[in-house]
């Protein structure tokens, strides 16, 4: 990832732009966070590395003015889709594009250094070389990246105004991408049931994947909050917090792109980017649809053909 | 025929005021012999079924839930079940993925002559669902 | 909240197989209902009363209704309480007769069904709220699709009592079925006779417009206020000018057309007027068998109308109407023969249909009249009638009975003998089904006066002999085969829906049966409307019908239309979506799923981008509140929360 | 044509005896059309009338035998002349596709299961369908200026429709066009599809002469002075018994009674003895001494050519 490249391109825009959301360093070595700059003597103080996984483009949809965003291949997927339902204009958004081939996960990283402090971590080579007070872990990048890297088919953004790399070309397979979801399609029934009752039952409801969600467009409005309408209670059971993921799993049925900022941003390390990538696969097999890929689409389920060629009647025995 | 035995098992049918609704009155004034399990709530349009409400009723109490609406090409809102189409037979492949059987999910399309279609249908899920049995709870699989 | 739940027996309907008193005991102990009574009969007179007591003495402010479906008796009750002081939209139904007495016998079965309906009912009735629907102005305008006879009743009544009436008919001459007919049963009136006037009438009168050889194309708007385009065929000539002198038709080379007025019984040409009464008289050119389409060159017509008529490059024409109600009135059409090979109907040409012999018997049919074999021009001497030849016969998908058929047979028996006093007529039958008035009498006139023998048994198969058809079937009550060596055999086809019925009913929005025929709202009770508000059926559309029964819908059809456009403003249905401005975040995935471009983005004073919803356009189907992620936009009286609390009522954990 | 066709053969029980004349003909007019022949080893009886009679589940099991046998040998189109073999045929493969249960039920009589993969189809489908009547066209040699064939089709060749799905129940014309195309004059007779009585020739026999006088004397009637069947029994039926007619109604029938691959035979220039003419019990030898050889694209290949378009 050029830096160096992203700061002369943001130089470049500030003029032109109310804001730049960019990523600046965080609480520790480890952590990147998002960071809003208006004025070009802040530049310097951005990074551009692995760390930086967060999914800027859900900023834009509350940003007023015009706005430059960096975007990774991943993350240029949420803007195509908030274009295309039109929740943000085009000429409002300047963005520089990042080509990336694997970010880091802290929460992996912490796991995988047992959650003490962290004093360094630098990038040798494919690895990421984190140093604690019981000293200098070594750790591959692969071990360590976020799922959706391991599948990757989009390391150059699809849409942006400035590329500030060398194009990359997908080294992942296509079949890869569905891999998860494949392994528990092919789990009984019981054990399906059984594993979202264990993983949905460890939900805390503090709505953090919600509000990391780039394409919850809802706001404050969101059902799982309103009595009118009266969704859900409060009360603290498996279904009520099943029900909640899957409003918001239904709710992103032919949008979400994949970023995994649910996951990235749950407490509780629950794998809620499944349940909205195994519609995905299924509406990809039903339309052949992928979203925030094309601005032209639109999302399949609002609207039809009137014969469809994938859906056949189901017969009851 | 129609009769299923052992107790009643909770299936909840969402129709279309215009077409199934009316397919299921026709069935009732032609007498056509149907088991009683099933519970009807009426809804203008198929296009108006939130496949949330199936997951709703599914995951708060019914064993099985039926959607019908008018025929493709004959909605009274003329696309409205070509939405419904669409969105449930997404639900239908997800609802296995979550560990819900999709035989406890069935959608279809009957028309308001089609008294005995209605007959067939709701005789057959009824079937279906008493095959399958209840729905065990996450509340019971989670009580310690 | 104060809810009154009144449970009715319908005499022994209900009550026979639901314990209606249980039913009221049960929902007596729901949180919000406050009385709960049952009755013999709650859409009496009296039974109504009881509910406006009710409500002023219990001070009830929501009333269920358990009793039959609500697709037959919400709208009267809905006046019921309104009569009483409470907001119509403050009432629900529970249906425990269609969904739960006549299901099956067990009582204890249906009485929980019962139960749990009222339950449901209740829930949502304590969700309901006061609707109020706002009035718009309504076109006094009708469009009328079929000018068949009862198209051309409909029409004329609407005209009389004062409409604008816009008539489409598909065929160049309007007249339809009845045109092609010689005689009338059961008065043997001459059918263009009785049918002329009429036709003149529609043409000549000020309030009807009519496009001849012209389809609906396409239905936009709700009841009051449609949009309808309209294709109008090119005919390639101009009927300005053209006076239907018939100059052309003498001249035209090309022979071989097929002539759809006399069902091809015998051709015409390519440039044709389709008959002498047609109205409006006037030419039109079937390319498919014109030599100047075909070939490129011939121009006679051209050369030869007085009036320059001929416009070889005319191209179909679109005009739109805008009607406040449509009556449709498309009527019927008839089964293929090739369906009937075992009849070889279509392989022998001395095997022809009603229709087909109507135009042999017709004065100014191919024929003038006078009754001969297609074959060979020799008169018959013996003529076969087979009766439901497809009709009431599931093999081939025609179930029903198509109701004329026993009358014409009667009819064209009658006459064949007074053509051809040496002939002899059979009639294969399975039942004479004559149940109008004069009708018993007329067949057995047909057999008693005019010695017409009539065989009860189905015929089996048709076959030539030399220069003889053998018509072979079973006669039933002589429990033998028999084989009737005849010249000319006729047979009444099965009547099915008219052509294309179901592209029609789908620009409307009005469902039609398996049969293709078209599902009026109510058997019984609204025999004329469809479920979409403004549009009625007349005729044969609806069903098979003879001509009484077609004038009379026609008529009726008109009432309903005269009765409805008599009003200068409507009232539309409040129950349509509603956006809480609040809540809605302006993603508009509404607005892009809405089937009737209803809703519209609109700017709030504090700049904030919402949806909204024109309320005229709104037909209340509710996909936008399926569409909307947070709740945003209900669709009234079936908002998210009525359905939830019907769902949690069924499904308490 | 590309390739070589070749298909499971079964010829069944008539055609071993009575109807060996049929199996002949067959066998060689498909020789000249370059369709291979491979007869199932092994097989046995179809199951039509005398079992089907006793027991369905028994019928179904041994048409299912032969069917499975088929599968054995890596094939998916089983050829037989016979009507009754074939509906017999039919009849198992539709019930045992249909109704799993029922599919159960037979496997379990068998040894090797049956699959449901096999198409049986009629010579005369074969013929008409696969081959097409512009091949039927080429092998002609001969012109049979003096036959007038009323083509008659019987009673199970085509039915019931649901069943058969082949040319049209009430009025087939698949062999009309077949005898057109190998150059023989065909009559429009109404009587293809009549019953001919065959199977009450036992319990009824006066009424099995007056049907078969019918049929006959149509043929008569619409011109016909032989007849052309595609089943063994309306052969033997409408030939051994015209002698019985004759005494029994004091009629004078004649009429030569083919199987329309014999006709076929003769126009590809195979002699009556190769072809089992000889046999016939109403000699046809006055008829078939008129023909004479025909050169090349003769009009009965153009005829053919112009059915086949």
């Amino acid at each position: 990832m050029n830096a160096k490249k992203m700061k002369e391109a943001l130089r470049e825009a500030l003029p032109s732009v109310d804001v730049v959301i960019a990523y600046g360093p965080g609480f520790d070595p480890l952590h990147a966070e998002p960071c809003f700059i208006k004025d070009a003597g802040r530049v310097d103080d951005l990074i551009l590395n692995p760390l930086c996984e967060h999914n800027l483009a859900g900023y834009l949809t509350s940003q007023k003015g015009r706005t430059a965003v960096v975007v990774k291949g991943c993350d240029s997927r949420t803007v195509v889709q908030l274009l295309q339902e039109g929740l943000v204009e085009r000429e409002k958004v300047h963005l520089i594009g990042v080509p990336c081939r694997g970010v880091v996960s802290a929460k992996k990283v912490m796991a995988a250094i047992g959650h003490e402090k962290v004093l360094s971590a630098v990038f040798e080579a494919d690895s990421l070389v984190v140093t604690t007070g019981s000293g200098e872990k070594r750790l591959p990048l692969m071990e360590v990246c976020p799922d959706k890297c391991r599948s990757c088919q989009y390391p150059t953004p699809l849409i942006y105004d400035v590329l500030v790399d060398e194009p990359l070309a997908a080294d992942k397979p296509p079949e890869s991408v569905y891999e998860d979801v494949e392994v528990l399609e092919a789990a009984s029934l019981e054990e399906r049931k059984a594993y979202w009752e264990k993983e949905t039952g460890r939900c805390i409801r503090c709505y953090a994947c919600r509000n990391a969600c780039p394409l919850c467009v809802c706001q404050d409005s969101c059902i799982a909050e309103t009595r009118d309408p009266h969704w859900m209670s409060q009360k603290s059971t498996v279904s009520e917090k099943m029900m909640f993921h899957l409003i918001h799993a239904l709710h992103l049925a032919g949008r979400c792109t994949e970023c995994g900022e649910c996951e990235r941003a749950c407490p509780m390390g629950i794998p809620l980017a499944k349940l909205k990538r195994k519609i995905n696969k299924d509406l990809k097999d039903l339309f052949g649809y992928v979203p925030g890929t094309s601005p032209e689409d639109r999302p399949p389920l609002s609207t039809f053909r009137v014969d469809e060629e994938r859906i056949e009647e189901h017969k009851l025995p | 025929m129609p009769d299923v035995g052992e107790r009643e098992l909770r299936i909840v049918g969402f129709l279309c005021n215009w077409c199934s609704y009316g397919g299921a009155d026709t069935a009732g004034v032609g007498r056509f012999k149907q088991p009683t399990d099933l519970r009807i709530i009426r809804v203008p349009c198929s296009g108006r079924v939130d496949p949330l409400f199936v997951v709703k009723a599914l995951l708060s109490g019914a064993d099985g839930v039926l959607v019908s609406g008018c025929h493709p090409r004959d909605c009274h809102y003329s696309d409205g079940n070509f939405y419904a189409r669409r969105r449930l037979e997404m639900l239908k492949r997800f609802l296995p993925f979550i560990g819900l059987d999709e035989r406890r999910f069935h959608y279809t399309w009957i028309s308001a002559s089609e008294g005995q279609r209605w007959q067939q249908t709701v005789t057959a899920f009824t079937r279906q669902i008493h095959e399958l049995g209840p729905l065990a709870r996450a509340e019971e699989a989670l009580s310690l | 909240m104060r809810v009154g739940v009144f449970i009715c027996h319908c005499g022994n309907n209900i009550a026979g197989t639901v314990d209606v008193a249980r039913v009221a005991e049960e929902t007596r102990k729901l949180p919000g209902v406050v009385y709960a009574t049952d009755y013999m009969y709650t859409c009496s007179e009296p039974g109504q009363a009881e509910i406006t007591q009710a409500i002023k003495r219990e001070g009830l402010n929501r009333v269920v209704v358990a009793a039959c479906s609500p697709r037959m008796h919400e709208v009267t009750f809905r006046r019921t309480v309104e009569k009483a002081g409470l907001n119509r939209y403050l009432f629900e139904m529970a249906n425990i007769r269609e969904h739960c007495s006549w299901i099956g016998e067990d009582k204890e079965a249906n009485t929980r069904k019962a139960i749990e309906a009222v339950r449901m009912a209740v829930a949502k009735a304590m969700r309901d709220r006061p609707l109020y629907s706002s009035s718009f102005a309504v076109n006094k305008r009708v469009l009328v699709i079929g000018a068949g006879v009862a198209g051309m009743q409909a029409a004329l009544d609407c005209a009389e009592g004062g409409l604008e009436t816009v008539v489409v008919e598909k065929s160049p001459s309007v007249g339809g079925m009845m045109a092609r007919l010689d005689k009338t049963f059961p008065t043997i009136d001459c059918s263009i006779c009785i049918l002329g006037p009429k036709m003149v009438d529609l043409v000549q009168h000020e309030r009807i417009r009519l496009h001849a050889y012209a389809e609906v194309e396409e239905v936009k708007g709700y009841v009051g206020n449609y949009q309808v385009k309209i294709r109008k065929k090119a005919t390639y000539v101009d009927w300005t000018k053209c006076t239907g002198c018939g100059e052309c038709m003498e001249k035209c080379p090309g022979k071989n057309a097929y002539d759809h007025f006399n069902c091809g019984v015998s051709p015409t040409k390519a440039i044709n007027i389709p008959f002498p009464q047609a109205i409006p008289k006037k030419a039109k050119i079937d390319p498919q068998f014109c030599r100047q389409f075909t070939k490129g060159k011939c121009g006679v017509c051209a050369k030869v109308c007085p009036t320059k008529a001929i416009d070889y490059e005319m191209k179909d024409e679109i005009v739109t109407e805008e009607v406040g109600a449509i009556v449709v009135a498309t009527g019927y059409g008839l089964l293929d023969q090739e369906r009937l090979p075992e009849y070889g109907a279509g392989r022998y040409p001395d095997v022809i249909t009603g229709i087909q012999y109507e135009r042999l018997l017709n004065a100014s049919g191919p024929t003038a009249g006078h009754i001969v074999r297609p074959s060979d021009g020799i008169e018959p001497k013996t003529v076969v009638f087979v009766s439901c030849a497809g009709s009431r016969d599931k093999s081939i998908g025609v179930p029903y009975c198509s109701n004329f058929c026993c009358m014409y047979i009667a009819k064209q028996a009658i006459l064949t003998k007074d053509h051809l006093p040496d002939s002899q007529s059979y009639v294969f039958y399975m039942d004479v089904r004559a149940t109008g008035k004069g009708y018993d009498e007329f067949t057995r006139r047909a057999q008693e006066e005019y010695g017409a023998r009539y065989i009860r048994g189905r015929v089996s198969r048709i076959y030539p002999k030399g220069k003889k058809m053998v018509v072979r079937g079973a006669d039933t009550l002589l429990g033998t085969q028999v084989e009737i060596e005849a010249d000319l055999v006729v047979l009444a086809t099965a009547a099915t829906a008219a052509p294309g019925a179901s592209m029609l009913a789908e620009k409307l929005h009005i469902s039609y049966d398996t049969n293709g025929f078209y599902v009026e709202s109510h058997p019984k009770l609204r025999p004329v409307e469809t479920n979409t508000a403004g549009v009625y059926l007349a005729g044969a559309a609806q069903g098979p019908k003879d001509i009484p029964a077609s004038v009379g819908q026609g008529s009726a059809a008109a009432a309903k239309v005269l009765s409805l456009l008599s009003k200068d403003m409507l009232e539309s249905d409040p129950a349509i979506a509603n956006v809480n401005t609040a809540a809605c975040v302006g993603c508009l995935k509404c607005l892009k799923t809405c089937p009737f471009q209803a809703i519209k983005e609109e700017t709030l004073r504090s700049g904030k981008k919402v949806a909204s919803v024109i309320e005229t356009v709104c037909a209340g189907c509710g996909v936008c509140t399926a569409t909307c992620p947070c709740g945003a936009i209900q669709l009234q009286h079936f908002t998210d929360n009525q359905i939830l609390a019907e769902v949690n009522a069924l499904c308490r954990m | 044509m590309t390739g070589k066709r070749s298909y499971a053969y079964y010829e069944g029980c008539s055609l071993e005896g009575t109807a060996a004349a049929y199996d002949a003909s067959v066998r060689l007019v498909m020789e000249s059309l370059g369709v291979g022949l491979e007869e199932p080893p092994d097989w046995s009886c179809c199951g039509s009338t005398p079992a089907h009679a006793t027991d369905h589940l028994l019928a179904a099991a041994l048409a299912a035998r032969n069917l499975a046998i088929v599968e054995g040998m890596g094939s998916n189109t089983l050829v037989t002349p016979c009507p009754s073999c074939l509906s017999a045929l039919k009849k198992a493969h539709g019930r045992m596709a249909k109704n799993r249960v029922f599919k159960e039920e037979v496997n379990g009589l068998l040894d090797t299961p049956y699959q449901c993969t096999v198409a049986a189809k009629s010579a005369l489908q074969v013929i008409y369908e696969d081959i097409g009547l512009e091949e039927v066209a080429r092998p002609v040699t001969t012109a049979l200026a003096g036959l007038r064939v009323a083509p008659y089709y019987g009673c199970i060749l085509n039915r019931p429709p649901a069943l058969a799905c082949f040319d049209d129940p009430e009025n087939p014309v698949s062999m009309d066009l077949i005898l057109k195309a190998v150059g023989v004059d065909v009559v429009d007779f109404a009587f293809k599809v009549e019953c001919c009585g065959a199977a009450f020739g036992v319990p009824k026999a006066e009424m099995v002469h007056r049907l078969t006088a019918k049929v006959l004397d149509m043929a008569l009637d619409a011109g016909a002075n032989c007849i052309a069947v595609a089943c063994p029994l309306c052969q033997q039926n409408l030939d051994l018994r015209q002698g019985q007619v004759n005494a029994a109604l004091g009629t004078s029938y004649h009429i030569p009674v083919f199987y329309f691959s014999q006709i076929m035979g003769l126009a590809y220039g195979y002699s009556p003895g190769q072809l089992g003419i000889d046999k016939l019990i109403v000699s046809a030898d006055a008829l078939i001494g008129t023909r004479g050889p025909v050169e090349k694209s003769s009009a009965a290949a153009e005829a053919g050519k112009k059915e086949a378009v």
